[in-house]
């Protein structure tokens, strides 16, 4: 089956999912699961190098063709797509819309599929919006603050995509082609830098939107958190990579330190990939900030994809060996991770319904598989040994170390650490500490949720022990994109991975931890168990665990009293006035408000009298003009 | 304020006017041989070349009898005539459209509810005087669009005249009351005709109101092939129509 | 001729202001009749008897008289 | 002269439009405009010593310079007509804005949307 | 046979006066005859006039069918005949609807100016007729005095065209030397006196509050009339004049684009929102006949159609809710079939892939940067921005939100012809050659003002 021919029947088959699925949604689950399995497949059985025409525009030939990086992506993609799918089968009975969930989520797929696939900037643009379109009409079948989440959504990714069919058009008119990779050689040979940068970071907009870089992160709070649970899964695993897609096309594809040689900024990077790994560290900073803050812990991981799209960017960005691959790896890794962790809260919502930190607890006793499927998730989150979480990190500090960019690396840094913290407060609120009385009676969810999520953990786990099955099309990837092809990090027959400064041997780190873990077993077995103890004596109706607090006195706020409130009140302290760049943003959209106002009430509201007014004074400006 | 921006823009306006008006050819002097009109005029327009006329090779005709004379592509005296009800004659079916909307407009917008008397007590002279002279206005109305090819004059200020007389008839009679449907049905057959003149002419010249019946002697009566017709369709056509309107502004309605 | 049009034209200017600025509607009604009258003789100055005609009866005539029903019907219409 | 005369006039009305409150002034206005405009037509078509447009028994004779422009006269009797369609509907327009809305000075209407 | 389209619908206007009660028959009659007769003379491929009453060209009026008008003529025509299948909606306005018909085709073949002032004038009044549906007379009476002042100043822009070159004809207006600051005087005028009807930014002031005001006004008005006076702009400043005063236009279209989608963005009333869109549209569209070339034409009218025939979708389902739902909130969930088309014509509206407007909206960007037009993209592309902002909105709001009231009786027909056209838009993004084709010989055809004056003024006597 030819490239095209798969995303189109892909497109019709989303049609007859919904109406197979107006049906029985289930059945239409079932099939949107097995069309995933059978996609997978299917991306593992393409050679690179396939490709077919989707039709032309303009005399452009529109062109989809099969690389190593449409492997990887795609790849990274349908693992979570699929899982999701899985995990829909029985979550969706909890949804008001299932049937245009199937719908579009096949359609996002489609979309997703056809980005990584595409050769030129607007088959890329195409795909792109179908993608967005598609998963813009999910996103307000949520709670009812997701219809707002959906416009801001849809805006701000449209500000993003719009600079980059500017920049793709720009690039057309000089180089007169939209083929990426015929643009990438033309750009090297281009004397002009000004439009050449122009056209990069144009182009990279787009990325910066998708991936919730600075400027344009603040949609992933608010769509991340209100999105339908399962689906926030997709939103931050999945939809978030093609802006890193689109990242890596700019950067690399465009051979960015050969175009901008003559604007080395730093250690080698050009100005261009420095100011991208500038956005990035600011990503990095705000995202773990914001979400050391949060309180609705979809939130919280939403502004954690901020920060880790940030370690993506810089990763890239600095077009180091070493940084490229760790970038790239850390698509992988957070894609899972975050797919994970929002599958977990989605379970939880599921059985609780709530997604505030505050009102929950305890859940550990009471669903113990989301548990572990949370606390594997949030170590490779974190970046923590043995989980495939720390390998990307590591790989991208040893290029930053390398390069000089101690600044950068110490904000990468201080991410890492700001993402124990912040990972930790869901954990100790949700699934730690006291169980609430009203959830005495939640159950663990059901295999068809809980194995996807366990399938995800442990694909994460074995790659934390031997990467190399993610790492070999990695360097496929770089050695494709003649970033210093000559150097092998990879080095499975040595189980290392080779950095400049030390090599890393993931079997070797994973026995050490097993065997502290046995030893720490061992340990606990041997001291006695602590004993469980009621203390909801006096505010049995409340059902909240506050009595431990009090000394006879009646507790008015209790929700003031759970520990969970203002988790880390002195560190968030520190940063209470900081300044709001989500309220700039809002100012920016108040003010289109209140100049269609302005335009509404000068123009077009007012009586006739208005009209001949500025017909006149028109006609005398063209007179002016033009006389 | 809102004054002084008016007259500033309107003294603007009248400003630019002026400036246009540097574009063309002062009053008085104008050279018809530019024009096309200066074919009207002659009433040789089928004898032209159009092609070289349009490059500048004007093909003014000399000095020559028109009045009384047989023979000319276009019968009627009155060259305005001619011009509205001849070589744009499509003008004036739009612009019997024009009207024809209105008279539909002012239905639709006024129309709708149950229709009351707008009462004021007409006075004995008007009353008795209207029934002299309504007859001679109605008379004036009909020679007027009558002899609308040979006189200053047509179907529009005959058909308006008519309309006169129904006012008239409001101002002074209570009780008057215009028949809706007879007016209506004169309107849109009248209408009709013109558009059906129109068709036979197709029909019979090849062209959409083409001039089908013989032209006579121009200046005399009947002399200007369907020009007379025409005219007269519209002015009974826009009598009525004008009726109409006047007829619905005037009554009121209630609630 | 040229003095009696300029006299026309003063009258038709000032008819104009009047009916622009005139207080009561009534009177804008009438100095605009009066404005479409003083036409007419421009357009017979012109020499254009047809569309002397033609004001005189619809500029002049018709137009005055559904401007006026209308302000009948609204009751004086509103004094400005 | 007449062009000074139609330009003034159209200026005025204009001026009209732009200061009155009264929808019935507009109306007026817009007449005054239209008007105006046939004058100025009338105008372009004027040749100094011609006559009108019309072979009589002592005017049987045609001649370059003799007549008027016949063109534009024709033009202004439809443009005339058209002037007075649209001050019908605006005419009827007006009585039913004076019923919904109370009144029909601008600053007065009741029941105005945004 | 050109003379026809008008005749009859004309005809069967005054016929229908006589007759009220089979006044929507007669719509119907007449929008089907015209449609049949256009099918027979497709795309002719060449200038066919038509010299009323056999005066030949520049004396006499004469009909011009060339490819443009036939296009423009079909388009306007089709949009017709949809409005007529539905005769609930039509209601006591056939006959209205019948002679803005006749003038909306006479406006476009009309090969005069003078003519075309005089139907430009019958589309005012009847619009008019139509706006004041539904009570909303303020509205209709501001839309009647600017339409009053656009006439005024279109006509003094026909007596200055014919003062500089002795005719009306538009092929004489087009080959006569003018001298440059006639043309000027010429052309402002025209900006003017079109601008009102091409709805460009300020002369736009009655836009929304005819099409907020009924549902019927929006519906016809915002299709084939804005279509027509649109091609009026092309016709008229692309092969009449030979895209003098083109600057004027481009600059006063880019300012409508942003004003209007500005002031779409804050609206509250969905058939104002989209009124105001479709205002902006309109200034891509003048924007891009502004450019001048038969490319950017082909283009911009290619764009109008896609424009045209989401606008005729939204209007339709807009009308429709707005008057039978207190509260929007939520009504799609009882009308799926009305929402679908709705949201498949709004994202055709923004150029999302999937639909229609992405074919033209990418065309257009791509043919501006290849000439070198770096300004315009950018505006397009912000005001894009913009709707995305709205669109989205409306379509959350219509969609997902709790729905309050009781539901209305579907309309069968109005939701049949809502999918179809919805269904067209998807065809026309898989097979853009649907519309492009037409719009491109039409974009040739008001380039190539050679051919036109050819065509018209080689002609001895008027044919069919």
């Amino acid at each position: 089956m030819a490239l095209s021919t798969l995303l189109i029947s892909l497109l019709v088959t989303s049609v007859i999912i919904y109406f197979v699925s107006k049906a029985s949604w289930r059945v239409g689950a079932i099939l949107n699961f097995l069309i995933g399995i059978f996609l997978i497949s299917y991306v593992f059985a393409l050679h690179t190098g396939t490709t077919s025409d989707l039709g032309t525009l303009f005399g452009q030939k529109l062109q989809l063709t099969w690389t190593n990086a449409s492997f990887y992506f795609s790849a990274v993609s349908l693992m979570v797509i699929v899982s999701v799918m899985l995990f829909a089968i029985k979550w969706l009975d909890s949804q008001k819309y299932p049937a245009a969930f199937n719908m579009f989520l096949l359609m996002m797929t489609a979309g997703s599929l056809g980005v990584f696939m595409a050769a030129d900037l607007v088959t890329l643009y195409i795909f792109w919006e179908i993608a967005v379109l598609s998963s813009m009409l999910i996103v307000p079948m949520g709670k009812k603050e997701s219809r707002k989440a959906a416009v801001i959504y849809a805006v701000m990714s449209a500000s993003g995509t719009y600079m980059y069919l500017y920049g793709a058009f720009l690039a057309f008119q000089r180089y007169g082609t939209l083929n990426i990779s015929e643009i990438a050689k033309q750009m090297v040979s281009d004397p002009s830098t000004g439009i050449k940068a122009a056209i990069f970071l144009l182009l990279a907009s787009a990325g910066i939107a998708k991936s919730g870089i600075f400027p344009l992160h603040t949609w992933l709070r608010i769509a991340h958190g209100n999105a339908p649970d399962a689906f926030s899964a997709v939103l931050s695993g999945q939809l978030v990579k093609l802006g890193s897609y689109v990242l890596m096309v700019t950067v690399a594809v465009i051979p960015s330190l050969r175009v901008f040689a003559n604007i080395p900024f730093y250690s080698g990077i050009p100005a261009t990939n420095y100011f991208l790994i500038a956005l990035g560290a600011t990503s990095i900073i705000v995202g773990t900030l914001m979400a050391i803050k949060q309180d609705d812990m979809k939130m919280l991981i939403a502004f954690s994809s901020v920060a880790n799209g940030g370690y993506i960017l810089i990763g890239i960005g600095t077009m180091d060996p070493m940084g490229f691959e760790g970038g790239v790896l850390h698509v992988f890794n957070h894609a899972l991770a975050a797919a994970v962790i929002f599958m977990a809260f989605a379970s939880v919502v599921y059985r609780t319904h709530t997604k505030k930190i505050s009102e929950l607890g305890g859940l550990i006793h009471k669903m113990p598989i989301t548990f572990l499927a949370y606390l594997f998730a949030i170590i490779s989150l974190a970046g923590i040994p043995p989980m495939s979480g720390f390998i990307s990190k590591w790989m991208i500090y040893q290029a930053l170390v390398r390069k000089g960019m101690f600044i950068t690396a110490f904000i990468a840094f201080f991410g890492s650490i700001g993402s124990f913290l912040y990972v930790f407060r869901p954990l100790a609120g949700v699934f730690l500490g006291q169980l609430p009385k009203k959830y005495k009676d939640v159950k663990e969810v059901s295999p068809v949720m809980w194995i996807p999520m366990m399938i995800l953990v442990v694909i994460s786990l074995i790659i934390g022990i031997w990467p190399f099955p993610v790492l070999q099309p990695i360097e496929s990837m770089r050695a494709d994109f003649g970033i210093a092809p000559m150097v092998k990090i990879s080095d499975p027959d040595h189980w290392l991975i080779r950095g400049f400064a030390g090599n890393w041997n993931p079997v070797l780190v994973f026995n050490l931890f097993l065997i502290g873990f046995i030893i720490a077993y061992i340990l606990y077995t041997m001291f006695p168990r602590s004993k469980k103890v009621d203390l909801l004596a006096p505010h049995k109706e409340e059902g909240t665990p506050i009595n431990i607090y009090t000394g006879g006195e009646y507790i008015y706020t209790p929700e003031l009293y759970h520990y969970n409130t203002k988790f880390y009140a002195g560190f968030e302290r520190m940063y209470e006035k900081h300044p709001s760049w989500e309220k700039v943003l809002g100012m920016l959209a108040k003010f289109f408000h209140d100049l269609g106002e302005w335009v509404h009430g000068w123009f077009f509201r007012p009586s006739p009298s208005a009209y001949a007014f500025w017909v006149s004074l028109t006609i005398l400006i063209v007179f002016w003009v033009r006389w | 304020m809102r004054r002084l921006y008016a007259i500033l823009v309107g003294a603007g306006l009248v400003y630019m006017l002026f400036a246009f008006l540097g574009t063309i050819s002062p009053y008085g002097n104008v050279n018809l041989s530019d024009r096309v009109s200066a074919h009207f005029l002659a009433k040789d327009v089928n004898s032209v070349d159009a092609s070289k006329w349009v490059s500048g090779d004007k093909q003014i005709p000399s000095k020559m009898k028109v009045f009384g004379k047989k023979g000319f592509e276009d019968g009627s005296a009155n060259v305005v005539t001619s011009i509205v009800v001849n070589y744009r004659s499509f003008d004036t079916l739009g612009e019997v459209t024009v009207l024809f909307a209105s008279a539909v407009g002012v239905g639709l917008i006024l129309g709708g509810t149950r229709r009351m008397r707008y009462g004021r007590k007409p006075n004995f002279i008007l009353r008795v005087s209207t029934g002299i002279l309504l007859p001679l206005i109605i008379l004036f109305g009909v020679y007027i669009f009558v002899h609308g090819h040979l006189t200053p004059g047509g179907g529009f200020p005959g058909g308006t005249v008519i309309a006169a007389a129904v006012l008239l008839l409001y101002l002074s009679n209570e009780e008057f009351s215009l028949n809706m449907v007879v007016s209506k049905s004169l309107e849109g057959s009248m209408g009709s005709l013109y558009v059906i003149f129109g068709l036979i002419g197709l029909a019979v010249g090849g062209a959409f109101l083409f001039n089908f019946l013989p032209n006579g002697v121009v200046g005399s009566l009947f002399s200007a092939g369907v020009v007379p017709l025409v005219y007269m369709t519209i002015g009974l056509k826009v009598g009525s129509e004008l009726s109409g309107v006047v007829a619905e502004i005037h009554e009121e309605r209630e609630g | 001729m040229s003095a009696l049009i300029w006299l026309a034209g003063g009258i038709m200017i000032v008819a104009a202001v009047f009916a622009v600025e005139a207080k009561k509607i009534l009177d804008a009604v009438i100095a605009m009749s009066a404005l479409s009258l003083v036409s007419v003789f421009l357009f017979i100055a012109m020499r254009a008897p047809d569309v002397a005609i033609t004001e005189a009866s619809v500029g002049a005539g018709l137009v005055t008289a559904v401007l006026l029903v209308t302000l009948f019907r609204m009751k004086g219409g509103d004094d400005k | 002269m007449v062009y000074a005369i139609s330009i003034i006039l159209i200026g005025i009305g204009i001026y009209g439009l732009m200061t009155q409150k009264n929808l019935f002034k507009h109306l007026i206005s817009l007449s005054i405009i239209d008007t105006a405009v046939n004058i100025f037509i009338i105008a372009t078509g004027y040749v100094e010593g011609g006559k009108a447009p019309i072979y009589t028994k002592s005017l049987p004779n045609f001649a370059i310079g003799k007549f008027v422009d016949p063109l534009p006269q024709a033009l202004v009797l439809t443009a005339i007509v058209i002037g007075v369609g649209t001050l019908a509907v605006g005419a009827s327009l007006l009585v039913r804005i004076r019923e919904k809305h109370s009144s029909i000075d601008v600053e007065n209407m009741k029941g105005v949307e945004e | 046979m050109i003379s026809l389209l008008i005749a009859i619908p004309l005809l069967l206007a005054f016929v229908s006066v006589m007759w009220k009660r089979i006044s929507k028959s007669l719509f119907f009659l007449a929008a089907i005859v015209n449609l049949i007769i256009l099918l027979a003379s497709w795309f002719p491929n060449g200038v066919e006039i038509h010299a009323m009453g056999n005066w030949k060209p520049p004396f006499g009026i004469n009909l011009v069918l060339d490819n443009a008008s036939f296009y423009a003529v079909l388009v306007v025509n089709a949009f017709f005949f949809l409005v007529s299948l539905m005769p609930k909606f039509v209601e006591s306005y056939g006959t209205s609807l019948m002679l803005l018909m006749a003038a909306a085709n006479g406006f476009i073949l009309t090969g005069d100016l003078f003519n075309s002032f005089v139907f430009m004038e019958i589309m005012t009044i009847t619009a008019v007729t139509i706006a004041s549906k539904r009570d909303n007379f303020y509205n209709a009476f501001k839309y009647l005095i600017l339409g009053g002042i656009a006439g005024s100043i279109y006509l003094l822009a026909t007596i200055f065209a014919y003062t500089a070159t002795g005719s009306l004809n538009m092929a004489h207006v087009s080959m006569a030397a003018i001298s440059a600051s006639s043309l000027i005087a010429i052309t402002t005028l025209y900006t003017i006196g079109l601008g009102v009807e091409a709805k460009l930014f300020p002369l736009n002031g009655w836009v929304s509050g005819v099409y907020g005001g009924n549902d019927l006004a929006p519906v016809i008005l915002g299709t084939s009339v804005s279509f027509a006076a649109l091609y009026m702009v092309g016709r008229l400043f692309g092969t009449v004049f030979h895209g003098n005063g083109a600057e004027v236009l481009y600059t006063l279209a880019l300012i409508t684009i942003v004003a209007g989608e500005v002031a779409a963005l804050r609206q509250q009333n969905i058939l104002k929102a989209f009124a105001y869109s479709s205002v902006a549209q309109a200034g891509v569209v003048v924007a891009m006949i502004s450019k001048g070339t038969a490319k950017s034409m082909g283009l911009a009218y290619f764009h109008l159609t896609n424009d045209a025939v989401a606008k005729f979708v939204i209007f339709l389902v807009a009308g429709f809710l707005v008057y039978n739902y207190k509260n929007l909130n939520g009504v799609f969930k009882k009308h799926k079939i009305l929402g679908a088309s709705f949201s498949m014509a709004t994202f055709s509206l923004i150029g999302f892939p999937l639909f229609a407007g992405f074919q033209s909206k990418l065309r257009m960007i791509m043919a501006l940067f290849s000439m070198k037009d770096f300004l315009f993209p950018a505006v397009m592309l912000l005001a894009t921005l913009i709707e995305v902002g709205y669109v989205v909105r409306w379509n959350v709001r219509l969609w997902f939100e709790e729905e309050t009231q009781e539901k209305a009786e579907t309309p069968v027909v109005a939701s049949t012809i809502a999918l179809i056209l919805a269904i067209l838009l998807v065809a026309v993004f898989l097979k853009p050659e649907i519309f492009l084709n037409g719009a491109m010989k039409m974009g040739n055809a008001l380039a190539d003002s050679k051919d036109y004056i050819q065509g018209v003024l080689s002609v001895v006597k008027g044919g069919m």
